[in-house]
């Protein structure tokens, strides 16, 4: 039996003039398990605090009812004080006699009923409280980051800055991601390259970022502040301390037919190669299913050429493990595939490109050396047909109901270079809206129209047909004077929507964080917590968890690295006491706990069970306390009672639900 | 007492003349099932039901009754033993082996100590017990030495003839109860005398024609704890069993009872309620069960019927042959089957 | 059925499974009791007819704590159970040897004593390739009773002939639905609330607590019941007044909502006849109308409605708009 | 004791579940911005919509409550992102079986109260108390040996 005390604030007037505070101190001591009831003016002030502890030193309280205020507002203070006077902190229950009671009845007498109630309650509650201890886990002192984009780059330099070990695992062959295939950046045009590799190059060089090209997470367990991660490293078949870079291999490799990644498959690459020339680190990688050396035995003319014996042809995959405290996920995004949208011909044409190909034609590294030219016949165009909204805002399953965010940008970026360095072509937009917010967005669109003369029309493109001469027929409709328009092009760009990379779906399965419908990771609050997965120690950074440019991107990899490095700065968790816990006794194993979970924090085990006298070996439900945040969704799943919710026990809301019926 | 008799049309007046004295218990239909209940005006009377679901053991031994209340004032705490009943009521159309199970009853709460609230219900209860007429497949009360056509032990027996019920009072109560009656009952004359000995002798026929009519209790009876309790057969049998309590419910002789409290928010009811030796949880206590396999707690209901129970009470077996646990377990187990298994077993046949 | 006992004594005789969990004959034509059955021998005694009736996948749970693999024979509804069941990771696949046997319908030989016939000393007919009529024989004389008239309820609402989940198949199957699975759930919810009120009151007034319903259940399949254990103060074993029924019945359909694969088996085996199913029943209606159709059982990776959600689902408020008038 | 049972009216018993995150917060504010609700309105804090079990709501009707009121964060605001869908489903499927078994409707609700809905709190325990007023005592659900 517990031995309780009650305190019963006046609050000045604000519980005292409508709550006969006597009356309540006077009701609680009849209550089973109250010793003691005492009232004072302010309860939460020094003094007030001070009978609280003499009276829990005096009396040997075991658990303590204050009649206050909203708990949100002072059970902090009265659980230290508590805790100071040698209690169990979490043995302190407040009753809301303020914003639950006095202010809002007028009637003496009902109120002080009702605030006799509430109290009943609270006392019901400490009589079932258990002293409650927050759990300690370690922090390992160094942050994964998945992902070796502009965000994966970002955060890990953010991290590293601050002074933390960062591994960076990019599963191409360099880091860069989607902005080292992008020509020029909306909306100051300057060359994406220009302001990334710098980037990409502080990241290589800096002492605390180790960067995994080629790699990829293969395993992961442990949970926040202390994940296991198996990286495997695949077979690059090259020594990366001994290559040079000197691209000689490149040079003389037979194979050339392979098509480029980098270069969105508009040209070939040879079988050993690096992706970009600025490819970071700048090693080479052979492909071996392109390779004659890998694939008929015979050739091996790159390591001939050699000149540091760095090729390697036995070289096998690796796979190392490292513990990490945070992971940071990064893993950007991909065009959507087209082959659903036959009306825009993008199979039958080689005009018919996306804009992320675009990005390719317009840059002078690219298949065209940066000359504007149809794909099918070099051809300089006269007019080029910009499509938006090719499979975003889509309303069937062809292709997505979001809006990918990007697309109104970079379209107008791409009228406007194409107008600026070729103004004898012609552009026109089809849109359905055009969205533009952000800094300089909308002015930098309206420069598109209003300088450069992009002919903006809005409507849909119902169909690009391929015309015998080699043109492309656009059919569309002008929604503003609802008219059909037929129009002839040379090229046609399709603004294509953007989805996560497919490597997130089994990836978040790995880190137990969950996603969304469109595959997006989930944020731990879509307002408050926004870079922050439900799954502790797990951080979202860039479009992996919803469609942004650059400068949001690299916003968000700050953020989420400042959130890595707050728990980074941890020497130890503690954990929230108020977790749920499974009676192993009860325990089914049926796994709906975990299937409510939010936070992956229910795993299951096999364990040899006594049950009195009946020994089996049975699977158990086991709550990790680090990633439990106690919301009690499990308990509620859970058929047999066996999931409870300590600090909201069952029997504890049951006392409460039992004293206000009473 | 002579023989009297009352039409089937006089019945529900004969209800209505009792219940204004006492309270009257017979089986009442509700949602298309007979069970004893309280009679009143509205209820569906259902007098030539065979078998009730559950015995009219609830009129003596009620499935959940309060013991006493503890009702909290501040911190004082006050008891109230709950008042034994002191009120004359009337069970009516007990069958010949439902009364033999309120004997088995008696063996246990009326023996040293007594259980009040039972011998309470005992003292006031007047037992209408009626004879039946078509016994069912499910039926073998003969093999426990019970008439169907004669109950023992009741107050008034009525055998049912045709669109008539002939009554006789056996004991004071009985003689009381009649008196009650009053003139709804009328002397019966020798055409109803032999009526009835035909009715009688038809039930007899009816019983020999039926599938457990050759069933005896060779084998079983006092000590023979030794040759039942390590017999492989139970490990055999038992498997189907699902753990429920049907069996004991419907048991006119299953007398075993938990005591629980409810908590009622001012207090505590302090209640007793039917208990199931087939529950996992019977007589657990803080170390665990005595009885940890339902293996055990299968054995355990059958031997205690057919071997325990006789050993400590003269031979008095407390299986009394109604067949609701042969008509209701859901596992279609039941207690003829585990008394042949064992005979066929010792007679060295496999099953 | 020899066919059953043929294969099931190769499949012990080669080592596959090292038991047989089947039916053996009862004392009665109408009573097969679930058994196991450890040899050819034993299995000399197996029975597969129109009463065999009772859904051997809970069994599966203790069978799958025994050394060596079990063979069961399951019939198209009980499959559906066995994947609940192997979803919830309550039974052992590999511990299983799952034969489907054929299926046109269980018979309930209350329903052979609700026509009035009583005295019954042979049933024949209920094999699986039998006639489409019954010979019930009795003390009184011997009657024919059309084989779908002693059906048990959930028969006339087949799920359909097929085995969600089976090692082999045995026996040809029919689907016996030939009733509107929700008819008597739209029949109560069109009732006014006292109606409804009086309907439930008179029903679970009946109960005995006995706990079959819950025994029976391979959705109930936890190892201490929530009423059975202290950790709600719900622990009951009285039956007082109709409160308990009301709170024991609300929360075991409520515990088994969404798992519930619809076999039946707690009105089968009901001593006091309460139509148990109306209430699992009930929020399979639910289910299926406000979160799209479901059918626990279906596969063994399926996420239950009530562990899931979308972002669109209707608000409780709805109940205002589709309940009582 | 109740002190005001003294009139002999129907005083009904209301018990709220409150999500610690909104609703109670919700509450909270109804109390700073003195928005009057009846007093009859008894809060329970729970971490979660989502901790609340059906049998609380079934137990608060046994034990004697004529009305029972849940509240949580908004679809889509939940402070454990997920937890008020599974609330949401939970209680669907409990009012309708409780209409179901012929419970009146109105005794229980749902309502999803932001912290910053001081207002929508206080008009939601104003309606919900009238509502139960309008029912009348709960006796469909009630244990009569909770009674004195």
């Amino acid at each position: 039996m517990q031995r309780i005390g009650v305190f019963v604030c006046h609050c000045g007037s604000n519980i005292a003039a409508t709550v006969d505070v006597k009356k309540v101190v006077e009701m609680a001591a009849r209550e089973p398990g109250v010793v003691h009831a005492e009232d004072y003016q302010y309860m939460c002030s020094e003094a007030g605090q001070a009978k609280i502890a003499a009276a829990i030193a005096e009396k040997k309280l075991t658990g303590i009812v204050v009649c206050s205020c909203s708990p949100r507002m002072h059970e902090a203070t009265f659980r230290k004080c508590a805790e100071r006077a040698g209690l169990n902190p979490y043995m302190v229950e407040i009753a809301n006699i303020r914003e639950h009671c006095s202010w809002i009845h007028k009637n003496m007498e009902e109120a002080t009923e009702k605030a006799v109630i509430l109290a009943r309650a609270a006392i019901a509650k400490v009589n079932l409280n258990a002293p409650l201890k927050p759990g300690e886990s370690r922090v390992t002192k160094r942050a994964l980051v998945i992902g070796g984009g502009i965000a994966g780059i970002q955060s890990a330099l953010d991290i590293a800055d601050a002074g933390y070990e960062v591994d960076i695992v990019e599963k191409t062959p360099s880091i860069g991601g989607r902005m080292a295939q992008l020509d020029k950046t909306f909306p100051t045009l300057d060359c994406s390259a220009c302001i990334l590799t710098p980037k990409m190059v502080e990241a290589a060089a800096h002492e605390k970022i180790n960067i995994y090209t080629y790699s990829e997470v293969e395993k992961i367990s442990g949970f926040v502040g202390d994940f296991t991660v198996d990286i495997r490293k695949k077979a690059r078949s090259i020594d990366a301390n001994k290559c040079t870079g000197c691209g000689a291999c490149q040079e003389k490799c037979p194979s050339k037919k392979s098509l480029s990644e980098f270069n969105r498959g508009l040209n070939t690459r040879s079988a050993i190669y690096t992706p970009f020339a600025q490819a970071i680190p700048n090693v080479p990688v052979i492909d071996r299913e392109a390779c004659i050396k890998f694939k008929t035995g015979k050739c091996g003319i790159c390591s001939k050429v050699c000149a540091a014996g760095a090729v390697d042809y036995e070289q096998k995959d690796e796979i190392f493990t490292e513990k990490y405290g945070a992971i940071v996920v990064a893993t950007g995004f991909d065009t959507i595939k087209l082959d659903k949208y036959d009306e825009y011909a993008y199979n039958q044409s080689k005009d018919v490109i996306t804009s992320l190909e675009l990005e390719r034609v317009m840059n002078a590294a690219g298949p065209t050396k940066g000359h504007l030219e149809r794909l099918s016949d070099g051809k300089h165009p006269e007019h080029i047909v910009f499509v938006q909204c090719v499979g975003s805002r889509c309303s069937d399953e062809r292709g997505k109901p979001y809006c990918s965010k990007i697309c109104c940008m970079y379209t107008a970026k791409h009228a406007m270079l194409i107008r600026d360095k070729y103004p004898d072509v012609k552009v026109t937009v089809f849109y359905i809206d055009v969205r533009t917010p952000g800094k300089n967005f909308d002015e930098f669109y309206r420069r598109a129209v209003e300088e450069y003369g992009v002919n903006y029309i809005k409507g849909q493109v119902g169909k690009v047909a391929p015309q015998p001469d080699g043109s492309l027929l656009v059919q569309a409709s002008d929604l503003l004077d609802n008219k059909q328009i037929k129009m002839k092009a040379d090229m046609v760009v399709l603004a294509t929507a953007i989805e996560p990379d497919p490597s997130v779906r089994p990836l978040a399965t790995m880190l137990t964080a969950s996603i969304d419908t469109n595959n997006f990771l989930t944020e731990a609050h879509p307002k408050l917590r926004p870079v922050e997965s439900p799954t502790a120690g797990i951080f979202l950074s860039g479009v992996c968890q919803g469609p942004k440019d650059i400068p949001e991107t690299v916003a968000q990899a700050g953020a989420a690295a400042v959130k890595a490095i707050g728990l980074l700065a941890k020497d130890k968790l503690t954990t929230n006491p108020c977790t749920a816990k499974a009676d192993e006794l009860l325990c089914n194993g049926c796994s709906t706990c975990a299937n409510v979970c939010p936070y992956g924090a229910i795993s299951y085990e096999v364990k040899l069970i006594n049950d009195h006298g009946v020994r089996e070996d049975r699977r158990i439900a086991v709550v990790n306390n680090a990633l439990c945040q106690g919301c009690g969704a499990c308990t509620v799943a859970c058929p047999s009672g066996a999931m409870d919710l300590q600090g909201f026990s069952n029997r504890q809301i049951i006392a409460e639900v039992d004293a206000i019926c009473r | 007492m002579a023989m009297m008799k009352i039409t089937r049309d006089a019945l529900p007046a004969l209800y209505a003349r009792i219940a204004a004295e006492q309270s009257l218990i017979l089986p009442v239909k509700t949602a298309g099932q007979t069970n004893f209940g309280l009679w009143n005006e509205t209820a569906d009377v259902d007098l030539y039901a065979l078998k009730t679901v559950k015995s009219a053991k609830d009129a003596f031994f009620p499935q959940s009754e309060t013991l006493y209340t503890c009702t909290t004032e501040d911190k004082k705490i006050t008891i109230t033993p709950e008042k034994l009943t002191d009120e004359q009521f009337v069970v009516f159309g007990i069958k010949a082996c439902d009364v033999q199970g309120i004997k088995v009853l008696d063996k246990v709460f009326l023996s040293a100590p007594v259980d009040s609230f039972y011998a309470a219900r005992r003292a006031h209860g007047t037992i209408v017990a009626m004879a039946c007429s078509a016994p069912s497949e499910s039926c073998f009360c003969h093999a426990f030495g019970i008439d169907p056509t004669e109950p023992a032990d009741a107050d008034v027996v009525i055998w049912p003839v045709g669109d008539t019920l002939c009554w006789k009072a056996m004991t004071e109560k009985g003689e009381a109860l009649t008196a009650l009656a009053g003139d709804l009952l009328t002397a019966a004359d020798a055409a109803d005398e032999t009526a009835l000995e035909n009715a009688k002798a038809f039930t007899k026929s009816v019983m020999q024609k039926l599938p457990y009519a050759n069933l005896t209790l060779e084998g079983w009876g006092a000590d023979k704890t030794d040759e039942k309790f390590n017999s492989p057969v139970w490990d055999d049998l038992y498997k189907g069993c699902l753990a429920c309590g049907t069996c004991t419910f419907v048991c006119p002789t299953c007398q075993c009872y938990d005591i629980k409290d409810y908590n009622t928010g001012k207090g505590v009811q302090r209640y007793r309620c039917w208990d199931s030796c087939m529950y996992s949880d019977f007589t657990m206590m803080a170390h665990g069960n005595n009885r940890n396999s339902q293996m055990q707690r299968f054995r355990q209901r059958f031997m205690h019927k057919l071997v325990y129970f006789p050993t400590n009470n003269d031979g008095m077996f407390s299986c009394v042959g109604c067949g609701r646990c042969v008509d209701k377990c859901p596992a279609s187990l039941n207690i003829v089957k585990v008394i042949r298994a064992f005979q066929k077993a010792e007679k060295g046949e496999t099953k | 059925m020899q066919e059953l006992i043929n294969r099931a004594k190769e499949l012990l005789a080669d080592g596959t499974v090292v038991r047989v969990l089947g039916w053996r004959k009862g004392d009665m034509d109408y009573n097969p009791e679930v058994a196991y059955f450890n040899s050819a021998e034993e299995l000399d005694n197996f029975v597969y007819d129109g009463f065999c009736g009772a859904n051997l996948s809970k069994y599966m749970i203790e069978a799958s704590k025994l050394e060596g693999k079990t063979l069961v024979f399951l019939k198209p509804c009980d499959t559906y159970s066995f994947n609940q069941l192997l979803c919830e990771h309550r039974v052992d696949r590999d511990k299983a040897y799952i034969i489907g046997v054929g299926c046109r319908g269980k018979l309930d030989i209350e329903k052979v004593k609700a026509q009035g016939i009583s005295g019954i000393t042979a049933v024949s007919g209920t094999e699986l390739d039998g006639p489409d009529s019954i010979k019930v024989s009795t003390i009184y004389g011997d009657f024919d009773v059309a084989y779908t008239d002693a059906m048990l309820e959930r028969c006339h609402v087949c799920k359909g002939k097929e085995h969600k989940i089976y090692d082999e198949l045995i026996g040809e199957s029919k689907d016996t639905h030939d009733m509107d699975r929700m008819a008597a759930v739209a029949a109560i919810e069109a009732m006014s609330p006292t109606e409804k009120f009086a309907y439930f009151q008179a029903e679970l007034s009946k109960c005995i607590r006995c706990n079959a319903c819950r025994n029976v259940c391979p959705a109930c399949s936890c190892r201490k019941c929530v009423f059975d254990s202290t950790k709600f103060d719900s622990q009951q074993k009285a039956n007082v007044d109709s409160f308990e029924e009301k709170m024991f019945h609300i929360i075991r359909a409520f515990h088994v909502a969404g798992r519930c694969t619809d076999c039946g088996e707690c009105s089968r085996v009901c001593p006091q006849g309460i139509p148990l199913h109306l209430f699992n029943r009930k929020f399979i209606k639910d289910i299926d109308e406000l979160y799209g159709k479901y059918q626990a059982g279906e596969t063994a990776d399926q996420r239950a409605p009530l562990v899931n959600f979308t972002f669109g689902d209707a608000e409780p408020s709805i109940v205002n708009e589709r309940g009582s008038k | 004791m109740p002190l005001n049972e003294k009139t002999g009216e129907f005083t009904p018993k209301i018990v709220a579940f409150c999500c610690n995150w909104c609703s109670y917060a919700g509450a909270d504010l109804a109390g700073s911005s003195r928005l009057a609700y009846p007093a009859e309105v008894k809060i329970i804090r729970v971490p979660c919509s989502c901790r609340v079990n059906p049998m609380f709501i079934l137990r608060a009707f046994e034990k004697g409550a004529d009305g029972v009121i849940l509240c949580g964060c908004h679809p889509g605001d939940c402070h454990y992102s997920t937890g008020n869908y599974y609330a949401r489903r939970r209680m669907t499927l409990l009012f309708s079986m409780l209409d179901y078994i012929g419970v009146e409707k109105g005794r229980t609700r749902v309502e999803w109260v932001s912290a910053a809905e001081g207002v929508k709190f206080s008009t939601t325990m104003n309606e919900f108390a009238a509502k139960i007023h309008e029912l009348g005592p709960n006796v469909r659900l009630e244990d009569l040996r909770c009674k004195n």
